[in-house]
């Protein structure tokens, strides 16, 4: 147990806690802006990750796919949001929930039949391959690369939100879509597209995580678990939570992988009991309406 | 004079920063209509929520029929003898009328009884049938709660907190959003359920209070300002200034 | 060879993949499997993962159980009885496993049951059949169901076990004196590998360095790496199944393990060296049970082979499609030999059959019906020395068929 | 979160054509449910199927008492469920108790894991009562994944096969698809009349106005949080049953009895039926399985069919079969 090994330790937790930051924001601001639970989360991510690899195989170059496979996947999400969520705003809060879960279903087979069953390989593009040596330990290149990507997502939505006119619009709209109506904003306009960006967002974490886990049908399952465990702990509706999150998170299974490897899933489920047995709301959850 | 039913004693609430009500005190006597009035955000909701357990007072004491209140939790209180009826209306709205005041009278009768057949528990049934003809809605039992109209929907508002018989009724903004017709039929209620209880009620319609209540609590700003029959309330010059707006107010 | 993006060098445009993807999905949809069940017939059982993560191990394993039953059925069935598989979908999912036993039994009436895909699945079909008295012969990797707890009269393992294909892969990898570093997956199959491994080292004599147990179904290994690399280790022994072995081996690749260490596997999978790009399995060296390779070697693959190219136009047999024919095919042989279905008899015909149908000889041990046969230790082979698509390994050894590399009778609580 | 769901409680409703028979249907709900139980096992396509309805039937009854009647969105009820059968099957397999007191105690673990549970769930609400309740259920999920010496880890639970449950004066033999059938069909009806019983009685009433608005049943004299915790329990020690029940019938317990999909899988049977009515849970169990059954037999992407159809009842027909059936009755 060197001090190398630890920092090392710590270091993979950061970068994974990058990877569930990832992994959870869109789930965090559809959430958040529209107060849709999304459980087809998974499956969209899934489907990010095939939209990367169809369009890099088509255009022969992994970049492309990183670039065009988010915004196709993204306007998927806007005519999921058009045709089967729309109807639903105003009913009960669970319906949107139950139709996502039966929509993950559909996304699922419905990429089976079309690529079937078995994994399709997706390697990591030449230039981002090998490893670099941190001093204490080594770490592949393609991470730090993730890394980059997910500072500047974060970097784009902070100013897309806080410093823009849209972004302003797209607050006030989350706190009181009744008055933004009022002050005539095509409500259901922006919430086309916020749900649009959230779908294209999760549509990016699958293009990115595919070199570093293969591509299946399956793989959303699990990050459906890993992105609410963060989403939750942050507070619903809160992205700066998740990023906060994503990285307590990212540690916790890190250092507790040093330990105990074993204990590294449960751990992630005993963080959100846990805190939500202290603060019912998450960390800088907003309380929900009607509490 | 017989002892105060309610007693409450530098009554005070902060939220936060914000401080919503200060050094309220007054007593109340058995059989009295009082009415609390004041501009929006003086703090007559945050008295209410308070006297009917929904919020703790960060200051002061509450005393009812002798007991002290500060722990009691919220539920205890119609238990006690106080029930109150909510300015937006809040009631089941998937039940039917019968069964919105039905099951607040049960809530005497049996709570955690998960065996015997609710139908045989006649005298509620009954009970809850006697306050809805009291309030008019004898003929709207069946209907569930959500298709009744406003001023139905606030008659059944009050028919469940009266289900419970209390000592003391709180009645919070009874007829608001009501017409001239339903407003006189509703102040006729008050009157005659005022007969047999002690009654608290947060109105604006000021010829309704002045006509009604037998005294009135002025609330600004968190604080009490004054307290006295209505007319001592109308002569009040500083009532008037701050009220009642300068010149005209009611004569 | 510029290498062009990872994508396409190697392995062809992937645009084919996907085109076959939708050809494959469009086959599957329109060839439903419902045969309702005649009188005379002689009806097996077979539950499979048609859906889940397995699917594709699944229908290598129909088609090759299949390709049994046509050949048996070509020759006129079974005392004049024609053969059919009812195959059933069990979601690889134990509770449901169990649910669609019970229905071949119940209602198919079925006259035996050869399938199923993980341990956990196996033994609930098993604790279903055993209680009935119905022939169970199990095709997928597992030490409990050789224990006499979970054993029975009416139970027939013909896959190998983790504890034999440990002991060969050891053989062939670790060298005296050398220290050994494991990620095993935390789960009763996982814990069976390491226990091969570990026991393999002692008599080998090797060092254990690391030993770091990662959560069932994994999909980030990035933070038990640091651990292994810091152990300085001179072997890798990676335990785990199904996707979480490529996952892991991809990561670790990734992290540049396989420069400091040789990774060691106890099964390498077809499915999964497949699903990934050939330089991440490089080098990697594993057990199998079979390997179309092998009909150089041995005449009885050869035949199995070509029967199967002329059945599924050109395809070639995977290792867990093998276990499909060799579980219904010996299964068929013992059938033959009892002249019919009486349960009894064939299980007594099955504890007396010698058989050689793909891949050498083969018998079933009389006291926990394992079947004793041969072991492949495969090595990866890189995008560079593949002949073709399809030329993924190289045959390190085949040990042949033998009781020691089995736990002993009175171990697994088999007295007398 | 509280459901302002529009539950189709079949109280006799005023003025409408088919008052009487839903009156009716309402009054002799537990028999002609029985008369139905009594049917299906000859009209699906097998015994081993129509005791998987039953059995997940009760768990989605169990379930509809604390979501569809006192609108709380737990997803961690698959915990009760395998807890029950494990509890059974380890009592059989470890302590050699005899089955009756093996089930018996699966229902008492079950409603102590449910006392446990609920008393911290019940701090949270909406969404995050789901996730608490999630993240408990996956916390005991791993607990049995590494208990396996006691449970058999990911392998289940084996080696506790009960062929014949002996009474006074007669025997039920197991392994006959018929009398098992029959058997269970008994112990699932007296608990569709017990949980017709908590419906009819006061505190039934209690959980109505809880699930329609908890502020004024709080005004109203009832503590909320014990009226929701002794719901939680009973809700519990029902699908605790179904539990004891699945692994007689199974002679297994997989882990993924434990595992949220089971969790799942009971949210979608209930508002599939129709969370909020008595039948509901059970037609939705019903469909759910025979889809499941019968798609998966014509295709091995069964999931597609069933994840539409699900969309389409969210969409289009909220209240889900029987609460959709209910509602038509209704309108004149």
């Amino acid at each position: 147990m060197t001090v190398g090994l630890i920092a090392m330790q710590l270091f993979s937790g950061l970068a994974l806690g990058a990877i569930l930051i990832m992994v959870a924001l869109g789930l965090s601001i559809i959430f958040g802006m529209l107060g849709i639970v999304n459980f087809a989360h998974g499956a969209l991510f899934m489907v990010g990750a095939y939209a990367g690899l169809y369009v890099a195989s088509l255009t022969g170059s992994f970049w492309w796919g990183l670039l065009l496979a988010p915004l196709l996947i993204g306007a998927f999400g806007m005519l999921i949001e058009r045709f089967l969520i729309r109807p639903l705003y105003g009913r009960s809060p669970d319906d949107p929930l139950l139709l996502t879960f039966g929509l993950g279903y559909v996304l699922v087979e419905a990429v089976r039949i079309l690529f079937g069953t078995e994994g399709i390989p997706f390697s990591t593009p030449a230039e981002l391959r090998g490893v670099v040596n941190l001093g204490f330990g080594v770490f592949p290149i393609y991470r730090l690369f993730v890394v980059g990507v997910v500072v500047a997502v974060l970097v784009l939505l902070w100013v897309g939100l806080e410093k823009t006119k849209f972004g302003l619009i797209v607050r006030a709209g989350a706190a009181d879509p009744t008055i933004m109506r009022v002050l005539g904003v095509d409500i259901d306009r922006l919430w086309l597209v916020i749900f649009g960006i959230g779908v294209a967002i999760t549509a990016l974490g699958g293009v990115l995580a595919a070199p570093m886990r293969n591509i299946n049908p399956e793989m959303g399952t699990l990050v459906l678990a890993e992105a609410f465990v963060v989403t939750v702990i942050g507070g619903m509706g809160s992205l700066g939570g998740a990023v906060v999150a994503g990285l307590l998170v990212g540690v916790a299974i890190s250092m507790t992988s040093l330990f105990a490897p074993e204990m590294a899933t449960i751990v992630m489920f005993a963080l959100m009991a846990v805190i939500l047995l202290v603060r019912p709301n998450g960390l800088y959850g907003r309380a929900l309406p009607g509490q | 004079m017989t002892a105060p039913i309610l007693s409450v004693r530098d009554v005070g609430k902060q939220f936060g920063g914000l401080v919503a009500l200060k050094g309220v005190t007054a007593d109340f006597h058995a059989g009295q209509i009082t009415a609390i009035i004041g501009p929006n955000g003086a703090g007559k909701s945050t008295f209410f929520n308070i006297l009917s357990g929904a919020l703790r007072p960060t200051t002061g004491t509450m005393r009812f029929q002798g007991a002290d209140m500060a722990g009691v939790p919220q539920h205890q209180y119609v238990h006690r003898g106080i029930a109150r009826s909510y300015q937006i209306t809040n009631i089941f709205p998937h039940l039917t009328a019968h069964e919105n005041v039905r099951v607040a009278a049960q809530a005497f009768r049996s709570r955690f009884d998960i065996w015997t057949d609710r139908a045989r528990l006649a005298e509620v049934s009954e009970k809850a049938a006697a306050t809805l003809a009291a309030v008019g809605l004898a003929d709207k039992a069946g209907t569930l709660a959500r298709n009744l109209a406003h001023g139905q929907q606030r008659a059944l508002e009050i028919a469940i907190a009266l289900v419970a018989d209390p000592v003391l009724l709180l009645l919070d903004e009874p007829t608001a959003g009501m017409g001239p017709e339903e407003t006189r039929e509703m102040v006729g209620l008050i009157e005659k359920l005022a007969s047999s209880r002690t009654i608290l009620l947060v109105e604006h319609k000021m010829k309704m209070i002045l006509g009604l209540s037998d005294r009135v609590l002025v609330l600004h700003h968190g604080e009490l300002l004054a307290d006295g029959t209505p007319a001592e309330i109308q002569a009040n010059p500083e009532v008037r200034r701050v009220y009642l707006g300068q010149s005209d107010g009611y004569a | 060879m510029t290498r062009k993006t990872g994508l396409s060098a190697g392995r062809g445009v992937t645009r084919r993949t996907a085109l076959a993807g939708i050809a494959g999905g469009i086959g599957t949809l329109a060839m439903p499997w419902v045969a309702r069940a005649q009188n005379d017939t002689i009806r097996i059982g077979f539950p499979t993962p048609l859906t889940g993560p397995f699917a594709a191990e699944a229908n290598d394993q129909v088609r090759s159980a299949q390709l049994a039953v046509k050949q048996f059925n070509d020759k006129g069935g079974i005392a004049g009885r024609q053969i059919e598989l009812l195959v059933r979908d069990d979601k690889l999912n134990a509770g449901e496993a169990a649910t669609r036993t019970l229905e071949l039994i119940e209602k198919d009436k079925v006259h035996a049951v050869v399938g199923a895909l993980s341990a956990a699945v196996q033994l609930a079909v098993n604790e279903v059949t055993r209680a009935r008295k119905v022939l169970y012969v199990s095709i997928s990797q597992s030490d409990s169901i050789n224990e006499a707890k979970d054993g029975s009269r009416y139970t027939f393992h013909e896959a190998l076990n983790p504890h034999m294909t440990t002991q060969v892969v050891a053989k062939h990898t670790f060298k005296q004196g050398a220290k050994v570093a494991h990620l095993v997956a935390d789960y009763a199959y996982g814990h069976e590998m390491l226990r091969g491994f570990k026991r393999a080292g002692e008599e080998i004599g090797v060092e254990t360095v690391a030993e770091v147990l990662h959560p069932f179904g994994a999909a980030e290994y990035s933070t038990f790496i640091p651990t292994i690399l810091a152990s300085g280790a001179d072997v890798l022994c990676i335990s785990n199944f199904g996707r979480d072995q490529a996952n892991s081996i991809q990561q670790a690749v990734d992290f540049g393990v396989k420069e400091q260490m040789q990774i060691v596997v106890p099964v390498l999978l077809h499915n999964q060296r497949i699903a990934v790009e050939p330089d991440v399995f490089e080098g990697v060296v594993g057990g199998a049970n079979y390997w179309w390779g092998l009909e150089e070697s041995v005449p009885s693959a050869k035949t199995f082979n070509d029967a199967f190219r002329a059945m599924y136009d050109g395809a070639l047999p995977t290792d867990y499609g093998a276990y499909g024919y060799t579980g219904v095919a010996s299964l068929l042989m013992a059938m033959e030999a009892a002249g019919g279905t009486d349960t009894e008899a064939v299980v007594d015909a099955l504890e007396a059959l010698k058989y050689d149908i793909a891949k050498g000889e083969q018998r079933y041990r009389q006291c926990d019906h394992q079947s004793v046969q041969s072991v492949l230790v495969l090595k990866s082979k890189g995008a560079g020395d593949m002949k073709d698509e399809a030329d993924l390994f190289e045959v390190v050894a085949n040990e042949p068929a033998s009781e020691e590399v089995l736990r002993s009778c009175a171990e697994l609580g088999y007295t007398g | 979160m509280t459901i302002t769901k529009a539950p189709t409680l079949p109280a006799a409703m005023a003025g409408d054509r088919f008052a009487p028979i839903l009156a009716g249907l309402s009054r002799w709900r537990v028999p002609l449910s029985l008369l139905a139980l009594c049917v299906l096992p000859w009209v699906l396509p097998s015994q081993a199927l129509a005791v998987n309805v039953l059995i997940y039937g009760l768990v989605a009854v169990g379930y509809n008492l604390l979501f569809g009647y006192t609108g709380l969105l737990s997803f961690g009820h698959a915990t009760f469920f395998g807890a029950g059968a494990y509890t059974t099957g380890m009592a059989i397999s470890h302590f050699g108790a005899n089955w009756f007191v093996a089930m018996v105690a699966g229902v008492f673990i079950a409603g102590l894991l449910a006392l446990v549970m609920g008393a911290l769930a019940i701090r949270t609400r909406g969404i995050y009562f789901a996730m608490v309740t999630l993240a408990l259920s996956q916390l005991v999920y791993y607990t049995a994944l590494q208990a396996s010496s006691w449970t058999g880890g990911e392998n289940g639970l084996r080696g506790f096969t009960v062929s014949q449950l002996d009474f006074p004066g007669f025997s039920v033999n197991l392994l006959d698809p018929v009398e098992k059938y029959y058997a269970i069909m008994v112990v699932v009806a007296l608990a569709l009349w017990f949980v017709s019983r908590i419906l009819n009685s006061p505190f039934g009433a209690v959980i109505e106005a809880i699930r329609e608005n908890e502020t004024r049943a709080r005004a109203c004299g009832y503590n909320v949080e014990r009226t929701k915790l002794v719901a939680f329990v009973l809700s519990g020690l029902l699908c605790g049953l179904a539990g004891t029940l699945s692994a007689m019938h199974l002679a297994i317990v997989p882990l993924d009895s434990l595992h949220y999909h089971t969790s799942g899988l009971m949210v979608m049977m209930t508002l599939l039926g129709g969370a909020g009515t008595f039948f509901g849970p059970f037609v939705g169990a019903l469909a759910f399985l025979s889809m499941e059954d019968v798609f998966s037999l014509w295709t091995s992407h069964w999931q597609i069919i069933v994840g539409s159809i699900f969309i389409i009842f969210v969409l289009y027909l909220p209240r889900g079969i029987w609460g959709t059936l209910m509602a038509l009755g209704r309108r004149p």
